[in-house]
């Protein structure tokens, strides 16, 4: 896709494991088409899948009349996707640092930070209700 | 698209192939179960043949660490072999790699057991 | 999932062929969460793919400023999906019929013909302007 | 994801063992370059082996078309090796199972090519 192409798609999907799998594989197809190798590409569609799995099971905690919103935008060298829920919010700065040592043995815990570790903007907004990640990652 | 394993026994080391992927849902409920059933049969001595194992996320990385935690607390030892770069990467990231005992030959991962 | 729960998932997409292949996993993870075998989510991947494919194509002629929109809705036993363009339109009447042997030999014009002979029902609504064609398969 | 092949030579044959999708976009395009390579290099009997593509759709299933009437159209032939069912039931369906000549041993299909 040339440098300058802006494409968007949004997806609005129920609180289901199966709405994670298409949000990772959106994420797969979308992060291909902007140029990006298997490698990141492969990183990409996880982190998208965290973000879809805590939108899903943190926000909005399985619940049937809530919906995940997922969003795809190419633009130049950059792919953003957005991840929303309509769940009771986080305050990111209270999730717990998984590589201190008495959290290293934690069976979760560790989706924030594979989020920040592989993208290159990790941000978090506030919704009445719920919670808005936007995941930012340029090519180099 | 989940994971799947087979299992061996080599000199008291049960070794699980897996393939596919660790993930949530179906991915990480299958290593939960294949490692509660190695110790249901008594074996204390695990081996996770990691090589076809492309694609783990956070909840696979949490269920690794459960797999590690409940063979320990039975008095048993859970070890991995034949890492990808991918997954390697991933443990490295979140520091695991220091929590697991990570073996790159069979033979002697399986000699390295207390037995 | 049981009878009778109703889930909905509704994509906007861009008009390219990521999109498609975007339509091609949701609907296999629609169908897979709906209780088909895997031949069949197979099979109802392929069709959505077929439709999505047309809307991009023969709908919006790969417009970047015009979209498409997937639906997917399990209800009872049954899967839905609606797939939507903003195209010319099309009369589902004039479609040659591919088994005809003088079209047998044609590189393309298999579309519809594969959708008919996979799902239960296929329906073509106009839009304003547009197409919407409604894929309904039935559990057995 | 999308289609791959490697090439063989036998007895004046050339074999195209496919692997993967056949579909919009990458696999068919794969296709059409893979033959109109084979006949570019001077071979006119093309055996397509679809032993390993699982996935085939609307525009695959014309790329095979093209693929058929192209080497006819200049004095070649080109069969089918080994249809998974499901591609099998998909030219069945389409009719297009009495176009292609289509073959389940490999041994006799080369026989078949009148060379
Ligand atoms: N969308 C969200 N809504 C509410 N809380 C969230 C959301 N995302 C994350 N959290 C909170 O942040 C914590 C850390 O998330 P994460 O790092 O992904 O680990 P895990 O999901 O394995 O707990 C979660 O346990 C949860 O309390
Ligand atoms: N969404 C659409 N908008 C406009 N025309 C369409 C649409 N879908 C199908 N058509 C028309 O119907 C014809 C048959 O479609 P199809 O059976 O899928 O075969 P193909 O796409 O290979 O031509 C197309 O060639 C096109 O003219």
């Amino acid at each position: 896709m040339a440098e300058g192409t802006t494409s968007r798609a949004s997806l609005t999907l129920e609180s289901t494991i199966a709405s994670v799998n298409v949000v990772e594989e959106a994420a797969l197809e979308y992060a291909r088409a902007a140029g990006f190798s298997p490698d990141i590409a492969s990183h990409l569609s996880m982190v998208a899948g965290e973000a879809a799995a805590n939108a899903v099971i943190h926000g909005n905690k399985q619940d049937s009349a809530k919906r995940i919103t997922a969003t795809f935008e190419i633009a130049g060298p950059a792919l953003k996707i957005t991840i929303a829920d309509q769940g009771a919010g986080l305050d990111p700065d209270t999730i717990p640092d998984p590589l201190a040592p008495e959290n290293l043995l934690r069976s979760s815990g560790r989706g924030v930070f594979l989020m920040r570790a592989f993208m290159d903007e990790v941000n978090f907004r506030k919704l009445n209700p719920g919670t808005e990640i936007t995941l930012v990652k340029r090519r180099t | 698209m989940s994971m799947k394993y087979t299992t061996r026994q080599v000199d008291g080391v049960t070794i699980l192939d897996l393939s596919g992927r660790i993930t949530l849902g179906d991915g990480s409920v299958t290593l939960r179960d294949a490692v509660k059933d190695v110790l249901t049969k008594g074996s204390k001595s695990i081996l996770l043949n990691l090589e076809n194992v492309d694609y783990i996320d956070s909840s696979g990385l949490g269920e690794l660490v459960s797999a590690f935690t409940t063979v320990k607390n039975q008095g048993g030892e859970l070890k991995l072999l034949h890492l990808t770069t991918k997954v390697h990467d991933l443990l490295q990231i979140t520091k695991l790699y220091t929590v697991f005992d990570i073996k790159d030959d069979e033979a002697s991962a399986i000699g390295s057991f207390a037995a």
